[in-house]
Parts: C-alpha cells; structure tokens; sequence
C-alpha cells in the first residue's frame, strides 16, 4: 500500500498506550483467571507459582487501569453515542453478516464504543472491589461482609471484561486490516471508507 | 490436706472458700468437676470476687476479704441450733464433752489471761478439768455447761444470720442458703469437702480460720471420710515437702521443733514433746518424739552424736524467739542482719511492704541469691524507673547470683499436697554453668568447713563434724540424701517379740520410722518420709496407678507420707464399733481381727474397737478439739477479729477490740497502717491462672497468655471514680501506689457492711521488672507488714487502699 | 502419616475426587464443655508449645481476653462474658474459640490454591500452609470468622485440630491439657453421646435449655460445644445461631464458576464459527477503486 | 550403598538438573496432602513432675536425641503424664507453657557478683564464688555468733545471717539445705511456706 492509499489512525502514543493496556491486560486475566477456577490455576507457574500469582495479580491489575486512564483520557470524546450507532446496533445481524453498506459509520461503531464503556465501568470495578480484597494491604481493613460481596464483583466483572476482549479481538481479526491500524497506525482508504464512512468523509475534507 | 487431689471426686458437697481451686490449682480442680459429672456434687463458692471457681459453682455467695470466721462461725452455730451434727462422730471423735477449766472465759472480744502490754494471753486457764487419776474429765452426756459442747455452743450463739450478714456483707438469704447445703452433709453417707489456700492463711486471723472449718467439718463428721476432709490446697510444688522437713524457723524435720533457750535440758525437752496420753487407753504417738530426735541427731552428726552429750543437744540453736521472716526483715530493716540467702525465694516481690523490703536489703553486707532466673530480688539494687526507683551507688550491700538447675535437670522428689512423695528425673543438662542446689550447698559448706578446721572460729563442732559420706563430697547425690532421710541402721534391728530375729542388718534401709529407736541404733534424717527409700528400693518413684476401690486410693503410686497413708485419720470413716459409716466409702475397716482396707489405716492396726482408742492419734486424748486448749495463740475458739487495715473502722462484735489482740505488730509497720478514712476500699491480692508467682512472666507462653498488670474493680466503683475497661488507674495504700490498667466487672459487687458500702478492689500479683511480660509494680508495694498471730503469714489478703484514674 | 493423610475427602481447588477409598476412617470430633470451662487458657498454652508458634507479648486491654483475638499465631483464644440477666444470676460465660472443623467448609469451598485446605477423611479440615497462596479467600468462606493471615509469612492459619497427632493416634493437644475436662475428644459419635449425658446434668442443675451445639448449616462440625443455654448462643460472645457458607461464597463457588469459565469458551467458539462462516469482513478492490474515485 | 564413580556423576548431574528445573518453576508438587510430621517420634522420654503448684502434677519431658555420646539433648516439648493418678495428662496453662521456663531467656548461665555501689554484674568462677561467699560467712558467724545467753544458758546461735529456702526446689535439696544451715547455727531461716 502506497503511502496516498492510507489514513492515520492511531499516534504512535495511542498506540504505545493501548499494547501497554493489552499486555497489562493479558497478564492480569491470566494470573486472575488462575485464581478464578482450578482449571486455570496452572497460568500460575507463568508468574512464578500461585502465590506471586496472588502477589502480582493486583500491581497488574493497577497498572492496568493506570493505563487504561490514558486510554479512557484520549478516547472518551469518540465514543459517545450517536443517532448513527443506534442505526449499527438495530442492523447488527447485518454487520454480523458483513453487510454493513449504508452504515453511516463515525470513527468508532456502536460496538466498539460499547466495548469502550463496558471497559470504562468494569475497571472500576476491579479496581474498587480488587482493593477491597487486596491482602495483606486493605482486605483486613474491610469487613468480612463486604470482601465476600468484592469477591463476587470483582469476578463478574473481570468476566465481562475478558469476554469483551475477547470479543475486541476476534472483531480486530475479523474485520481486515484492523490490527494494521494498531500496528502500523494507519488503515487503507478502503478500510476507512467501507466500515467508517462517515469519519472517512471528516478526515477527507 | 487430710484427704487427697483425687479424693475430692468422692465429695457430695465441695466448699471452696480461701482458696480459687479452679484459678490455682486447675488440675487439681478437675477433681471437682468429676465429683460434679460422676457423683451429682454440687460445688458453693465463697469469695469476695466472683472468680474462676465460682464460675464453675451450683453456688455462689459473695464475702468481706477476712471474714471468713464470721461466716464459719455462723455456720457452727446454724448446725448447733438446727442439730444438723453427727452426734456419734461428735461424741466419740471430739474433745465435745471435755470439761473446761472454770476459770477460762471470754468477754468483750478477749479471753481470759490476756495481758495488753505484750500483746499476748496467758492461757494457763485454757485447759481441761483433770481428775484423780490424771485423765480430763469427761462428760458424755454433754450436758455440763462447761463442757466444750456449750462453751462452743455459748461462743457461736452470737454469730447469728444477722451478725453474719452484717459483718461479711453476704445477703442472709444466701448465707443461709450456703448453711442449708452445708448442714445436710452431717448425714453419715455424705460428705462436704473444704478447699482452702492462701484466701484463709494470709490473714492475722489465719489459723483461726482453718480451725473454724475444721470445727465445721468435725461436727459435721466429714474428717477422716473418703470425700471428706480439710484441704489445703498448698502454694509450691515442695512447700508441702519443705514445711515437712522443717525448714523454718523454729522447725525440725517432721514437725519436731528446735529447743527454747530455757529448755537447756535434754530429758525436758524430749519429756515435753513426748505427750503422755490425756485419756485412758490413747495412743498419742507423740511418745515417740525421742526416737524421731534422736535418730535425726544420729542422721547429721553420727558418731559426734552421742548418749554421753544427749545425741549432740548442744549443736541445736536455740531459740529466743521466733526468726519468721516478717521478724527478720525488721531486724534487716533495723540493721541488725548482715548477711542473707535467697535460694529459690524472691523475698522482694513476695514480702509485704516492698519499700521496707527493699531498704532492708540494702543494709545488708552480702546477699547471696540461687536461683534458675533473673529475680527481682538479686537486682534489688537497680535502678528501673519507678518500678524500682533505687540509686545502686548508694548501695553497698555485695550480691551474688548464683545459677541453680530447674525442675528439668536434676533428680529427686517434691510432696505434693496429698502428701505424696513423688520422684522425678533429669532430661537435660542445666543451661551454661548452672548447678543443682545440693552442689551450690555443698561448695559453699566445703569451704566453709576447710576455713573453720583450718582458722578453727566460733564453735566449729557442728560444722566439722556434719556427717558427709557422700561418694562426691561436692556434689552430694540426690539418691544418697533420699536413703538418708529415710533412715537406716546403725547396728543390727532386731525384732521387739523376738529379740533373737534380726529384723534389720547394720546399715540397711530402714522400712519405716516404726524401726526408729532412742538408743543412737538407728539414723533418719526425716522421721515421717522413712518408708521412701527403703531395702526394697526407691518407694517415690512407683507408678503403680491400680485403684481397687475405685475411690482413689492408688497405694501402689508413689509414697505418702506417714507410713504411705493417703486419707489422714481414716479410722474416722467408721463408727465407734469399726464399720464405716458410709458402705460406700469403705476405705477401712476391722474385721474382727484387725484393720484392714484399700488404704494403710491411721491407727494402730491391731487395736480393737472395743479398747475405745481414739481416731486421732497424734493427739494425748486421741481425739479432735474443738477447744484447742493452748495450742494456738490468739484462743482456744476462733472469734472473728476485722483485718488490721478494716474498711468499717469497727468490729460489730466487740467495738473495743477491733483486730487480733494477740497479733504481733512492730513499731513503724503499725504507723504504716492505713485507715478508711482516706483509704476506703478493701483490696485483696490474689493469683491468676495464667501465672506463677514471679516465675511465668519470665516464660513466653504465660507473658503472652496474661502480658501486662491490671487491677479489677467493679462495675459500681468504676462509675463513681470515671474509670472505664482499659483506662490507667492507680492505687494507693499507705505503703506506696502502683499504677495499672482497669479491668472493670460484674464479679466483684459492692457489699453492705455494718451499714455502709464496701468496695473490693483486686490486685492480682504477677508482675515485676525482670522477665518476657510487660513491666510492671510490685504489688506487695501495697501490702501491710503484720502476719498471723500464730504463724506470721502476712495479711496479703485484706488491707486498705484508694483508687484514682492515673 | 502419610497413610491417613491420603485418606482426603476433599481437596481445595480440585475438581477431581481425591484418593478416598479409604475414606471410611472413623469421625472424630472435639467436644468443648462450656459449663466445664474455666478459661485457664491451658489450651491456649498446648497450643502454641505443640505447634511452636509464638504470638507477641500485647497488653491488657481491660478485659481477660488476652491474646484479644485469633491470629496466625493465636490458634485458639478464650472469650469471656460476664452474663447477668435482668433478675438472674451472673454467669461468667467462656468460650474457647477456634476452628469448628466443618463438615462443609466454607475456607475449602473459597479456596483458589490447589491443595492449600484439606478435608481428611476423619473430618478434620486442615490448611497447609506450602501450598496456601495468601490471597485471603478462607476468610471470605468461614462462617465462624477463623483463618487469620499471616504478618510474617503471608499465609493463612488457623487450628489444624492437631492433625499431626491424631494422624498418629493421639489426642490434639488442647485436649490432652484440659485440667477439667471441657475438652474431650473422640469419634463424633462417642462425644455426641457424650453430650447428652452432660447435658442431662445441665439439665438437672436448672439449665433447662441446655444443648449441643453441632450446626447443620455448615453440615455440623467436628467441633462442637454444649451450651448451657443452648437457646441462645449469641450470648457466648457472639456464637452464629444458625451459621452458614455465605450465599455470596456459595453460590459464586457453585455451578457460577464453571458456567462461566466455559461462556468463555463459548464465545471464543462462537467467534471461530462465525469466521468459518460468515468469513472476514474485507475492504475489497471495489472500496479501493470507489476511494480513488473521489479523491480525484 | 555402594556408589561408583560414574554413579556418582550421574547423580550429581541428576540432582544438579533437577534442581535447576525447580528454579525454573517447574518444582514437582509436593507430597499433596501430608499432616505436619509427628515430632516427637524418635526423642527420648523422661519423667518429671511440675514444679509449679502443689497438685505436683506428672510431666513427660522430651528431648531431642537418643542419649548417643555425641548428641546434645534439648528439650523440646513437655506434656502431662498420663498414668499420673491426678492429672491424667493434664496441665494447667503454667505447665503447658513450662518449655518457656526451661529455655527462658532469663535462666541464669554462671555466677555474677555485684561489687558494693556498682551499677552492673561482673562474671566470675564457681570457685571464686565460694571462697567469697564462705569468707563472708565465716566472718560474721565468727563475730556475731552467740553461745550463751545473757542468763548463761548454751544457746548456740547466729542469727546475723539469714537463709530462704525455696519450697520449689526437691525434698533433696531442702534436706541437705536444712542440715547446713542448722549446723551453722542459723535461726532466721524460713520457705515460702510462711507466706
């Protein structure tokens, strides 16, 4: 692709933030998922045995959301919802289906600002409800009461989490030429046009 | 005690009164808990603060700190005026219907003879009426007014329900609710059981106050009966043992007693002790003394020992007076002592007064402790802020410390109070260069005896001829000391019915003090522990735990002395006539021939019931007193005295004579005494099971279990000085203060004395400045320098104090 | 030992049943007479010198609850309430607390370290320390407020009931200590049966309400208490009436975890089907050729 | 076990290999579900009795090795006896804690002199200690000792020097405690039983 085919997506800082967000990311969902149920707990032996897994897990967790916060900063203005998403979302079997022609699609579909917002609130609620249980720290400070209610939260929401990801990336694998964008910074013209027309038509004035 | 630890679960009724079983004496209370489980006892305790044992109890009745005579005596007299007696006990067991001197009496809260100026009686007229033939005169109807039954009866008549409750504080519905439960052991198949401490012995009045019980229980029958019994619960591991060997003042080993200085005739001294028999027919074994004597003399100085100097008379120091320690730390205090050994004994925290205590020891010229730990006492001179706030540069007295083993490194034997003699071994070496006590007594005698043969000085005949046959002069054996205070021959026993049978060779064990005689034949150096190592080996150390008649009586487990008897005065578990009075508590009896049982009978074992031999052999009249004669000094019956430091100020009974008139009280001590006026609370101090004495708070467990000095008070008193769970409080007495933290609690309630409220404040005494627990006061900072009139135990028990928020 | 340790009824954080063939090993159970009890702190003292931990030396808050609570290095403490009911007697009630050894733990049931608490086939439930992880979830599943974490080495303890003496056929250590005999130990059964004698005692003594403390919530326990008023176990500082796992733990430990381990699954499936299906969604030569178009 | 050199090497590299794998993370669990290993199997049991209170309660002491000549003993647990008639096993919390007696670091290790007016101990030998001590008490025994009484009559005593005994200590100990002191003429003299 010649460099007149391409559009800037992401900085270099943008994208610096996000694979610092998804490396966290990654390495908290592991060590978390190996506390989450047996069945996991041999992601353990990857940080070194469960209990630096226990000691890890929440400075991952934290620095996770530290990041996260520059993510949530540079992005918080894109995605807030338009006319247009509530179009994308009534139409969704259509996207499922790859036929999204007369989507008038912003920088962001009412998906990936969805993803943005499930993000947004389920880190907090990580973070609160991971302090809560954090030992030997903060745990003691709390109610037993409370810390089995943290406990709860902190798993849920760590589930819907990993599932958005997991959703997150399976939509940057299946709609072509999106990874690029967080790799390289920049999308085809084509791309642009075809899932985002209407922040290709912005950008092409 | 009379009875035994596992005797108690024999018991229909258990009293624990002066004493805290439960918080003490733990395992010993178990006991208790099994008569509970398996024989549906019921448990009353008696006690000014609602403690561990009364936790555990059917019943609980609150008391003032030092009335237990009050109490007691109300008790005599609910059973006299309820005939709630055993009357055939009574009658044939006790001195009841003995008749009484004419001239004793007692009026006004003194009995006859008494002399104000020594603070003292004369009690020739507390004595029995004697007849023709030398005997007392009996009156076995009773009905003499002069015979001990209505004399006590008279005494008592005051001690009323009212009297009781007025004095003691304890509402009357639950003081005759305690008499109730009390009176229906006087039935011949049930049994009360006392349990007394140092609640009873640290009180001016004492003494007295073990006597009432025993009154109590003599009436009630309960003496000598399987699940009956006196008890004492006893302090240390060997206090039994040490008192037993006679290592007190005026004391020789088996409660033979060091001569007076008058008594410069031996023939005297052995005629006075050996007591004649007061009524016909009685054993009074007593008689014996001379052979205990002169075996002991025998023991110690052997062949320096002899008939031509009366078996070494003149070796014995005799006395002017008696060295109590109350008496020596005045005499310390005064200047008067330049030299003292603390072995195993931590005087400074355990002495009253700790400020006299302290100052005494600093006059001293040399102070030599032995001890396992770090005490208090070999660091009197050290500055520790206010727990001890001394200046060591003023001090000159020399001190030593020297490292004994404990417990854990040595071998040898303690007497439990069952009277058990139980042998124990070695399972490590001592720590660093630490030495058994044998060895530290030995180093020092060694020396001692090389300077005085080789310099000769004051009478050196007893030093250098103390036998020492031990294989290591240095380090005398634990074996070769137990085989020689249980005795041996000194030339061939023979057998008193067959002189011709050799009973024992020159040289062999003896198998009991039976084999004892007055001719230099024989050595014992303890007459009442000979049977615990004899021919057959060491007796202490047997483990045989067979119990055949399921009450206890595990003959076959260690030794006890006297002669392996575990229940004293058993012979009182039967009728007149030899069968028990209770089947079920069938421990001895005569059948037909002689006495037999599952215990080894107290009493000569071939004397039929029928030659009317007393129960109480030690005794000239063979039987229990409830008039005791001269034999104590402040009364032939106990009356109730208030302490010397009383909350009330007054005695309700005879306003005059408030305290004990015949307790012995120095000079500055009786300047030092507080009053109600400015210190209105009556304390007690007392023990917590967490703790030992000094010893715990220098292990981790027990520092942990109980870290740091509290006092507790109640609910009531905590309101009125603002004082809260936690807060600091400090109390003072006329001695001195400590500060501590408040415990603050329903248990200990105020009383209504004699019209006025009376709080008890609880001063538990654990606490010092050396060992693992947090620092704290000495609480015998607090404590009044006056004992028992008859014994000198301090009144640790009831004294004065004021409280305020620190 | 090791041949009773293999006998494991449950492991923490193991989906497969351990080795249990020879589960069938007799119940045993701890017994704690409240009405026996003196608060000697005897057990307290064989607790520690057995398992060889010692507590630091505190102070005295005012009360004779000393060491205060439960702590890694405090396996067992004693609670003391002076009871005194409008118009009754005052009672000293004491309670030795520590684990209750529950049927169904709630520390094994939160626990997310393979092997950490373990339920031996006598009913013990033990924690083992090597493989405990710290994270503190024990805490979370007892009802009875027990495992404490440790400042020094991060891990959770509390009272193994002595596994390593009955596993060699003695009694725990507080047991073998108790001068009165509060503390009695042996199969559930005997102290069950043990119970009711004491309890007709009780009964016999004016505590009408008099009762055995075995709660079924948690499936009864392997240490259980006679009450003297067993209607009102609240008054022994604070003994649960009627506890149980919370719901919280419960159910979250229950059938949620594995439904949503496997929703993950399902949609990592559910992503792969539809690629295969529906195929990638591509910006093909017509988007290309359309976006040349206008930018001329 | 016969070991050749070869053997030996591969067991080197074995062991060598395997530890380095634990380093990895890699460490082969542990035994999965073992009870903490019963401690008292092979120590060495001896009998005694608490020296506490006067319920003298039966005691097991066990130390550490079996008597061998090069094994130091230590002991390292104290129960209750359990054939002893009165405790059964039992012990109250001061016996439960007497390991902490025992190994306390308040136990005194060798003799220690305080000079007159000095702030601090200063160690010094059994031998110098007794010397010392038997000096001082020679010296005043000899210079305050009383034969006779103002009436004339013998009564041989000392009463310038006093002793406590300690009614913890063995029957043994006592006895031989008393036979002295009594040979020195002492008077003041008394166990804990007085108080």
């Amino acid at each position: 692709m010649n460099a007149a085919d391409r559009i800037s997506r992401y900085s270099s800082q943008e994208r610096a933030n996000h694979w610092m967000v998804a490396l966290l990311f990654v390495l908290a969902a592991l060590s978390g998922l190996a506390l989450f149920h047996p069945a996991f707990f041999f992601l353990s032996d990857f940080f070194g045995g469960g209990t630096w897994d226990r000691i890890l897990h929440p400075f991952l967790g934290v620095l996770m959301f530290l990041s996260f916060l520059g993510l949530m900063a540079r992005f918080w203005s894109h995605n807030r919802y338009t006319p247009a998403d509530r179009e994308w979302l009534k139409r969704i079997g259509d996207v499922l289906g790859n036929r999204e022609e007369g989507l008038d699609t912003g920088k962001y579909n009412a998906g990936q600002k969805t993803l943005f917002w499930v993000m947004v609130v389920t880190t907090i609620l990580l973070l609160i409800s991971g302090v809560i249980i954090w030992q030997p720290w903060f745990a003691p400070y709390f109610p037993i009461a409370l810390l089995r209610v943290a406990v709860v939260v902190h798993s849920l929401s760590a589930w819907v989490l990993i599932a958005g990801i997991f959703v997150h990336i399976y939509a940057a694998i299946w709609v072509k030429g999106t990874v690029r964008a967080m790799t390289r910074g920049y999308v085809s013209r084509a791309w642009a046009k075809k899932h985002h027309p209407a922040w290709y038509r912005e950008i092409g004035k | 005690m009379t009875n035994h630890w596992v005797d108690i679960k024999n018991a229909n009724l258990v009293l624990i009164m002066g004493g805290n079983a439960a918080e003490a004496h733990p395992c010993g209370f178990k006991w208790v808990t099994e008569a509970k489980a398996h024989k549906g006892a019921q448990l009353i305790v008696i006690d000014p603060r609602f403690n561990r044992s009364a936790a555990m109890a059917d019943y609980y009745a609150p008391i003032r700190t030092g009335t237990d005579i009050a109490f007691l005596g109300g008790v005599i007299h609910y059973l006299l005026s309820h005939d709630k007696i055993n009357h055939e006990y009574v009658k044939a067991y006790t001195n009841a219907g003995y008749l009484v001197n004419s001239a004793y009496g007692f009026e006004d809260g003194l009995f006859t003879g008494y002399e104000p100026a020594k603070r003292a009686y004369d009690k020739s007229t507390w004595s029995y009426v004697k007849g023709p033939d030398g005997y007392v005169e009996v009156d076995a109807t009773m009905t003499d007014p002069r015979c001990v039954m209505n004399l006590m009866k008279a005494h008592y008549a005051r001690y009323t329900p009212e009297v009781v409750s007025n004095i003691c504080g304890t509402p009357q519905d639950q003081f005759l609710h305690v008499c109730e439960m009390i009176a229906e052991t006087s039935a011949p198949t049930k049994t009360l059981t006392i349990m007394y401490a140092l609640g009873w012995t640290q009180h001016t009045v004492g003494t007295q106050m073990i006597r009432t019980a025993a009154m109590v229980q003599l009436l009630l029958g309960n003496i000598g009966m399987a699940g009956g019994g006196v008890n004492a619960l006893r302090g240390h591991s060997n206090i039994q043992g040490l008192t037993d060997l006679g290592l007190m003042s005026n004391l020789l080993p088996g409660y033979m007693t060091l001569p007076m200085e008058q008594e410069t005739d031996f023939q005297k001294y052995l005629e006075v002790r050996a007591l004649k028999p007061l009524r016909p027919g009685q054993l009074s074994y007593w008689q014996n003394y001379p052979k205990f004597h002169v075996s002991l003399m025998k023991a110690w100085y052997g062949d320096a020992a002899t008939k031509d100097n009366d078996y070494a008379f003149d070796y014995l120091p005799k006395l002017d007076k008696i060295y109590d320690i109350l008496q020596v730390f005045e005499l310390m205090h005064q200047g008067k002592m330049n030299g003292y050994f603390c072995q195993g004994f931590n005087p400074l925290a355990s002495f009253p007064n700790k400020a006299k205590i302290g100052g005494a020891l600093a006059k001293l010229k040399y102070l030599v402790v032995i001890d396992p730990l770090a005490t208090e006492t070999s660091e009197f001179w050290q500055n520790f802020g206010p727990y001890n706030d001394v200046d060591p540069t003023k001090i000159q007295t020399e001190v030593f410390r020297l490292p004994s083993t404990c417990f854990a490194e040595e071998n040898g034997s303690l007497v439990n109070s069952s009277r058990w003699l139980q042998w124990h071994y070695q399972g490590a070496d001592p720590p660093g260069e630490a030495k058994a006590d044998p060895e530290i007594v030995a180093g020092i005698f060694l020396k001692l005896r090389e300077l005085y043969r080789k310099e000769g000085g004051a009478f050196p005949d007893p030093i250098v001829n103390l036998t020492w046959n031990y294989a290591i002069p240095a380090a005398p054996h634990p074996e070769e000391l137990a085989r020689e205070y249980n005795g041996r021959a000194l030339a061939d026993l023979t057998d008193p019915a067959d002189p011709t049978k050799v009973v024992l060779k020159a040289g062999q064990q003896l198998d009991s003090f039976a084999q004892l005689k007055d001719d230099g034949s024989t050595a014992c150096g303890c007459w009442i522990f000979s049977g615990a190592w004899t021919e057959k080996g060491n007796i202490m150390a047997r483990r045989d735990t067979a119990d055949p008649s399921g009450l206890g009586e595990t003959l076959g487990w260690a030794f006890a002395w006297p002669a392996n008897r575990r229940i004293l005065y058993n012979r009182a578990s039967c009728d007149p006539a030899g069968k028990p009075w209770d089947p079920r508590r069938d421990i001895i009896h005569w059948n037909g021939s002689k006495w037999v049982g599952f215990d080894v009978p107290d009493f000569k074992p071939d004397s039929a019931p029928a030659q009317d031999m007393g129960p109480f052999i030690m005794q000239p009249e063979g039987v229990a007193r409830f008039f005791t004669l001269d034999k104590v000094i402040d009364g032939p019956f106990p009356e109730h005295y208030e302490p010397f430091e009383t909350p009330i100020s007054t005695n309700p009974l005879h306003p005059k004579v408030v305290s004990n008139p015949a307790a012995r009280v120095f000079k500055d001590d009786l300047e030092a005494f507080g009053t109600a006026k400015d210190f209105p609370y009556a304390a007690t101090t007392y023990r917590l099971t967490e703790h030992f004495h000094f010893w715990t708070k220098h292990a981790k467990i027990n520092a942990i279990l109980q870290p740091e000095q509290f006092v507790e008070i109640g609910e009531e008193l905590a309101k009125e000085k603002g004082l809260k769970a936690g807060d600091q409080v400090m109390v003072r007495s006329n001695r001195g203060f400590l500060k501590a933290v408040a415990v603050v609690t329903k248990r200990i309630k105020p009383l209504t004395v004699n019209g006025k409220t009376v709080h008890t404040v609880g001063v538990p005494i654990h606490w010092g400045f050396k060992g693992v627990a947090k620092n704290g006061y000495i609480t015998n900072t607090l404590t009044p320098y006056v004992g028992d009139a008859n014994v000198q135990t301090p009144e640790f028990k009831s004294f004065l104090v004021d409280i305020e928020k620190a | 030992m090791a041949s009773q340790s293999l006998d494991i009824a449950r492991r923490s954080a193991t989906t497969t049943q351990p080795p249990n063939v020879r589960g069938d090993v007799p119940k045993v159970a701890k017994l704690i007479d409240i009405s026996k009890c003196i608060g000697c702190k005897a057990c307290q003292a064989a607790c520690m010198e057995w398992n060889d931990y010692r507590d630091k030396v505190g102070t005295c808050n005012g009360t004779y609850n000393n060491p205060p609570d439960l702590d890694a290095d405090q396996w067992t403490v004693m609670r003391f309430t002076e009871y005194e009911p409008e118009g009754g007697k005052l009672e000293w009630l004491i309670r030795k607390d520590g684990c209750m050894h529950c049927a169904d733990p709630g520390c094994l049931k939160a626990c997310p370290a393979p092997g950490a608490i373990v339920q031996y086939g006598n009913g013990i439930v033990d924690f083992h320390e090597e493989h405990c992880i710290g994270c503190g979830y024990c805490i979370t599943g007892c009802p009875f407020d027990i495992p404490r974490l440790s400042k020094k080495d991060g891990k959770a303890y509390k009272c193994t009931l002595c596994s390593d003496r009955v596993a060699v056929g003695l009694e725990p250590a507080c047991i073998k200590s108790c001068p009165t005999g509060a503390l009695v130990f042996g199969t559930k059964d005997d102290m069950i049966h043990h119970a009711e004698g004491r309890i007709a005692d009780l009964n016999s003594r004016g505590f009408a309400q008099a009762a055995l403390y075995d709660p079924k919530g948690v499936g009864g326990t392997h240490v259980m208490y006679v009450l003297p008023h067993g209607d009102k176990p609240e008054i022994y500082d604070r003994l649960p009436k009627d506890p149980g796992i919370s719901p919280w733990v419960s159910v979250w430990k229950g059938v949620t975890k594995p439904i949503l381990g496997l929703g993950l699954g399902v949609i990592a499936l559910g992503g792969f089907i539809h690629y295969v299906t529906k195929g990638p969604n591509e910006a093909d030569d017509e988007d290309a050729k359309e976006d040349k178009h206008e930018r001329r | 076990m016969h070991v050749t050199r070869r053997q030996f090497f591969k067991l080197c590299g074995a062991s060598l290999g395997g530890s380095s794998i634990a380093l990895l993370g890699f460490s082969p669990a542990q035994a999965l579900a073992d009870v903490r290993t019963f401690k008292l199997e092979r120590t060495t049991e001896t009998r005694n009795t608490c020296p506490y209170c006067s319920v003298s309660c039966g005691l097991i002491m066990y130390s550490l090795g079996d008597q061998a000549k090069n094994a130091k003993s230590s002991i390292i647990h104290i129960e209750g006896d359990p054939d002893h008639p009165v405790n059964r096993g039992t012990l109250c919390p001061k016996g439960a804690g007497l390991l902490d007696f025992v190994h306390s670091d308040s136990r005194l290790q060798y003799p220690e002199y305080r000079a007159p007016g000095a702030k601090s101990w200063q160690r010094l030998s059994w031998d110098e200690a007794f010397s010392r001590i038997a000096r001082l008490v020679k010296d005043d025994r000899d210079k305050n000792f009383v034969a006779k009484n103002a009436a004339g009559a013998t009564v041989n005593r000392w009463i310038t020097t006093g002793f406590l005994a300690a009614s913890a200590s063995s029957n043994e100990s006592g006895y031989l405690t008393h036979k002295v002191v009594r040979s020195l003429g002492i008077l003041a003299f008394d166990n804990q039983a007085r108080v």
